[in-house]
């Protein structure tokens, strides 16, 4: 507050906005998610120019600004590019819930990709035990459970020193 | 550009945590009351106003019409441009093409966030995409904890350094009496602070802050018949990066990013060889402490990996010989949607050497901002005291 | 060509519910304070312009003159109807069950008007240039609603 | 305007009540890829600056031109969204132009409101501490300022139901329209009541879309085609906020709008100087007012200029030959296709909906409710 307030109820107007939407996943992402929910396959689209594959896959690859055409598949193993662990109930604004704190996150680089997803890592939060540049498996929920989304995925699961 | 464009004249609010004494309109007003008794105008010779915040981060739809009372444009021409963090600095942008273009003379732009009205939360998961991410986003701070471990792995820095730039921060911050966090901190408090998203610690992030910044640009006529120190906008260059490859977080990346795109092509345009020697002094826009230690190795004022080495020697320091953030930066201060105009109006008071107790103690003749937000989006902006310069 | 296939159409129901919290600042709180504990409406007069605004403002939109707290006048509570609508469909942000009518009122001694419900008579016998007071809600709680509505003088 | 700013090339979605094929980043390339192919530029080479035009809330995206930078081809390059109508998009990408600082600019503007609900999404465009618990969007609004304009200056429902007559039947030859048919007056007026005054026929329907264009700087422009659209005059401005606060019998901010645009053109008897008019009557007594604030006739005379024949499609100055706003435009992309049906008409590309060799037209456009802010463009083929 500045200096020069004084005393003097303040009101406030409390108001929940709550705006409803049907997303379109648009032929690209629907391709992606439904072949995670039905086959629990990932793919990504490769561009003609650059080579480049993308995940999730997408209509044009930005960096050519041409159309992409090749799907291909991906994973499910990966390497770890990047972790965190997270302190924050971040919540989960499609159900409101948080994720309960520790746990681990990052950002893994599937086998075949040139991109990365964030997801959730099998691995105690704890700094020592996780690696950049270790390898990873996604873990899926059953087939039955899956609805075609990211939650698909329950996890990443460190894949030991073979 | 067809003609010369300066700053002849900007305020902001004093920034806090906490507003309730006034509402949007008021905020906002606080600022453009501020600018136009900095420049000694007017609201009747402004010709349009300009405003932008972060998109319904308060929950209100078309903004700028509610506003009008407040941001003078009742009447006038203006609009609203929205761009995520940068706003600020895109509004400038704006601002200065609807001077160059001869069709206005005198412009007034506001940037504007009142944080405590909305919910963060949710407006920022937001950003991620609704049927992929949006169910498990990691938020800002993720993402930024990702940049910390990738930082420290590829380069040896440690949470130290982190803690270095937070202390540097809230400490310039208490030489600044409008910034929000003017903490007396020391690297042990930063280090012992609570953990959010492992490396980042409480410190080491931006806060929540309500506040507004609004700056009037003026042709070089008008700009040298009505004040005494304009401060000239001598480049600008934006860059956005595509929505799902967000490779800033991976600081060994080879891939073009578009804070060095983006810097490099403003060098390139004022034929800069060392931006070192070139600006003295810089206002950026660190969100987390990390981003701070890369934005100094993407604008090349070291080399990469050297970004830590720079706090750790005091270089960036307000006596230092690359002072940056003497106001205290994102760190101390960040209403979003003002938080890019107000790197620019800080760089502009450092220029004029109105910046106060955050003065730095040299000569400045020109100065380098940048903006962040959106999937890695930026505007840099360059200054300068003299058209000679 | 991937677009070529014959995909299915993937839709996906969100909501984003976004909490916000609006301050309604100084000369806000002094008007909604009145109204909820003294049934008075108040407005801000414009010295300058010679003007009474509803709503309160603490800046003048015509000549940008700053306006405080003393400068606020009470108007009303009796008006005059300038325009009126019947509303015949529900939505969930509706305090109201259609159908109902919204009215610009113009106070007695602003120059600008409220808008509002106007209740307690048919669509059929409201006009323009209808007198009407307002009915004030019971509990008040510092928000717009505290007049419930403007019914017929 | 001393230099001057053309726009080279247009391309619009078929417009349709709902495309649940396409997300919006697909359904905004569609019509990026047609207008670089119409004009034979590429990003890459030509377009030096990109405008969008949408709003987070509508696209339930924040910071929604996060989904808009591939297609537009705004990687590492520069790309803003202008979080108004689509007119002032085209307003500020002529500004850019002028500046000198970009030479061709991708302008685009896209929504699908099939994916929300428009009166959710209007109700919090109200000011949230006087007014936005009283639950108001665009229609109940435009009800009042449809009730307040037709008692003060004796427009009857019959005249607003001419415009729905008029556009929709115009509608019948313009392709990309999705809300068309020859219908009568009656039809019109026996349409369920929304928001009395208003009735379902008076709304512009739900619909989602998309629009491109290109403009370029006067030498770009000549590069690129032989009969570029110019950009003669501009402007915009701001009415009060609060409904409470304005004159809705009148609309100063189109009144001051025009004005500007108006001088900058030239133009000082724009009845007899403008050749076609396209406005965004997102309502059909919108038409009307528009028109008395464009200055196309005085205060109170818009109702005898339907009766007139006037802005009809062969009449003297053809008002919406496209259909309008009524045959099913999206919110926001309303105003650039307000351009692009004027740029069409111009240059003859306008098909069945053409009207005769005009060389001045007018687009108009307007941000938030009851049209708050104004944006009038002014085109000519000379």
């Amino acid at each position: 507050m500045r200096p020069e307030d004084r005393k003097q109820e303040l009101i406030d107007i409390p108001m929940t906005v709550d705006v409803p939407y049907r997303f379109a996943a648009g032929k690209y992402m629907t391709k992606f998610l439904v072949e995670l929910r039905d086959n629990g396959k990932f793919y990504g689209i490769r561009c003609p120019v650059c080579k480049r594959v993308q995940m999730p896959p997408r209509i044009v690859c930005a960096a050519c600004h041409v159309k992409n055409t090749e799907w291909v598949e991906l994973g499910p193993e990966g390497t770890l590019v990047g972790f965190t662990i997270m302190y924050l109930p971040l919540t989960d604004p499609t159900t409101g819930k948080p994720h309960e704190p520790p746990f681990s996150y990052g950002s893994v680089r599937l086998d075949g990709s040139d991109s990365v997803l964030d997801h959730f890592l099998n691995i105690e939060p704890e700094v020592e035990k996780i690696k950049v540049g270790m390898r990873v498996k996604a873990v899926l929920r059953s087939p039955e459970q899956r609805v075609g989304d990211l939650s698909d995925i329950l996890y990443f699961d460190p894949i030991p020193h073979q | 550009m067809k003609r010369n464009v300066a700053i002849i004249g900007g305020g902001q609010t004093y920034h806090a945590a906490r507003r309730h004494d006034v509402n949007q309109v008021e905020m906002v007003n606080e600022a453009v009351r501020s600018a136009l008794e900095d420049a000694k105008m007017a609201i009747d010779e402004i010709d349009t106003v300009l405003i932008g915040n972060m998109e319904f981060f308060e929950g209100t739809h078309l903004t700028d019409c509610w506003l009008v009372d407040g941001s003078g444009a009742y009447g006038k021409p203006g609009l609203k441009i929205t761009t995520g963090g940068t706003v600020g600095a895109t509004i400038v942008c704006g601002g200065v093409h609807h001077v160059a273009s001869g069709l206005f003379d005198k412009v007034l732009c506001i940037g504007f966030e009142k944080q405590e009205e909305g919910d963060t939360g949710a407006i920022l998961s937001g950003v991620a995409h609704p049927l992929y991410g949006r169910s498990m986003a990691g938020a800002a701070v993720g993402y930024f904890a990702m940049m910390g471990t990738s930082y420290m792995a590829a380069w040896g820095a440690k949470e130290v350094h982190s803690a270095m730039v937070a202390v540097k921060a809230r400490q310039n911050a208490r030489k600044n009496k409008y910034a929000h966090l003017k903490l007396d901190i020391t690297v042990e408090d930063a280090l012992n602070s609570r953990m959010l998203a492992y490396p980042i610690r409480m410190l080491d992030m931006c806060p929540a802050s309500n506040g507004a910044c609004a700056m009037i640009l003026a042709d070089e006529k008008t700009a040298k018949d009505r004040c005494a120190n304009p401060v000239w906008i001598r480049a600008m260059d934006t860059a956005h990066n595509e929505q799902f490859e967000l490779d800033w977080r991976d600081v060994t990346t080879k891939k073009p990013i578009f804070s060095r795109t983006s810097s490099a092509r403003i060098y390139k345009q004022l034929g800069v060889n060392k931006p070192v020697d070139y600006f003295d002094v810089f206002e950026i826009y660190e969100p987390a402490t990390w981003a701070e230690m890369v934005w100094y190795e993407d604008l090349g004022l070291c080399g990469p990996g050297e970004g830590f080495r720079l706090i750790e020697e005091k270089r960036t320091e307000i006596d230092g010989s690359i002072p940056v953030n003497p106001s205290g930066g994102v760190l101390s201060t960040n209403c979003i949607g003002a938080s890019a105009m107000l790197r620019v109006w800080e760089a502009a008071l450092q220029i004029r050497g109105d910046a106060g107790d955050h003065q730095v103690p040299k000569e400045v003749r020109r100065a380098l901002t940048t903006a962040y937000g959106g999937t890695n989006w930026t505007v840099i902006t360059a200054l300068s005291r003299s058209l000679d310069d | 060509m991937p677009e070529d296939r014959d995909s299915e159409v993937f839709e996906v129901d969100q909501h984003i519910v976004a909490h916000s919290r609006y301050y309604a600042g100084r000369m806000g709180s002094r008007f909604y304070v009145t109204l909820r504990d003294e049934k008075r409406i108040m407005g801000t007069r414009c010295a300058k312009c010679d003007r009474v605004f509803w709503p309160p403002r603490s800046t003048c939109g015509r000549c940008f003159s700053q306006l405080s707290e003393n400068e606020m006048v009470e108007i009303g509570p009796n008006g005059t109807v300038e325009t009126f609508a019947l509303v015949t469909y529900s939505e969930p942000v509706h305090p109201r069950q259609p159908p109902f009518i919204y009215g610009i009122i113009r106070l007695d001694g602003a120059d600008t008007s409220i808008v509002h419900f106007i209740d307690e008579v048919d669509f059929e016998n409201v006009a323009i240039g209808m007198r009407v007071r307002p009915v004030f809600a019971e509990p008040r709680h510092g928000n717009i609603l505290d007049i419930a509505h403007f019914r017929p003088v | 305007m001393s230099e001057r700013v053309a726009i080279v090339g247009v391309a619009q979605t078929r417009f349709g009540p709902k495309r649940a094929d396409v997300n919006y980043s697909e359904m905004a390339y569609e019509v990026i890829a047609q207008v670089l192919g119409k004009t034979g530029l590429t990003v890459e080479r030509d377009v030096d600056n990109a405008v969008s035009c949408s709003h987070d809330i509508w696209d339930g995206q924040t910071i929604s031109d996060i989904g808009i930078t591939d297609v537009i081809g705004g990687h590492l390059r520069n790309e803003e969204k202008m979080a108004m109508d689509g007119s002032t998009a085209v307003y500020y990408a002529a500004i850019g132009i002028l500046s000198g600082e970009f030479d061709c600019t991708l302008v685009l503007a896209h929504t699908k409101m099939s994916q929300t609900n428009r009166n959710v999404v209007n109700n919090t465009a109200f000011d949230p501490i006087y007014t936005r618990l009283l639950g108001l969007d665009f229609t109940s609004a435009a009800a009042l300022q449809a009730a307040r304009y037709m008692h003060v200056r004796d427009i009857t429902d019959r005249q607003a139901a001419k415009v729905v007559v008029k556009n929709l039947a115009n509608a019948v030859h313009n392709p990309v329209a999705h809300n068309k048919g020859r219908y009568t007056i009656e039809e019109v007026l026996d349409a369920p009541v929304v928001a009395a005054p208003l009735r379902k026929m008076d709304i512009a329907p739900d619909t989602d879309g998309a629009v491109a264009l290109i403009m370029a700087s006067e030498e770009k422009a000549k590069r690129i085609t032989s009969s570029p659209v110019w950009i003669l005059g501009m402007g915009t401005s701001y009415d009060a906020h609060y409904l409470g606060d304005r004159d809705l019998s009148e609309c100063r901010a189109l009144e001051q709008a025009a004005a500007r645009a108006y001088k900058m053109t030239g133009i000082t008897d724009p009845a007899r100087e403008i050749d076609v008019v396209e406005l965004s009557e997102e309502f059909s007594y919108q038409e009307l007012l528009w028109l008395e604030g464009l200055g196309i006739c005085a205060h109170g005379e818009a109702g005898r200029l339907i009766d007139s024949g006037f802005t009809a499609m062969d009449g003297d100055l053809p008002v919406n030959p496209s259909g309008g706003l009524l045959s099913g435009v999206p919110a926001n992309v309303a105003g650039l296709n307000r351009v692009a049906e004027a740029a069409l008409q111009l240059t003859g590309d306008a098909e069945g909906h053409q009207v005769h060799n005009p060389k001045i037209a007018v687009a108009q456009g307007h941000s938030g409710f009851c049209g708050q802010h104004q944006c009038v463009i002014v085109l000519g083929k000379e």
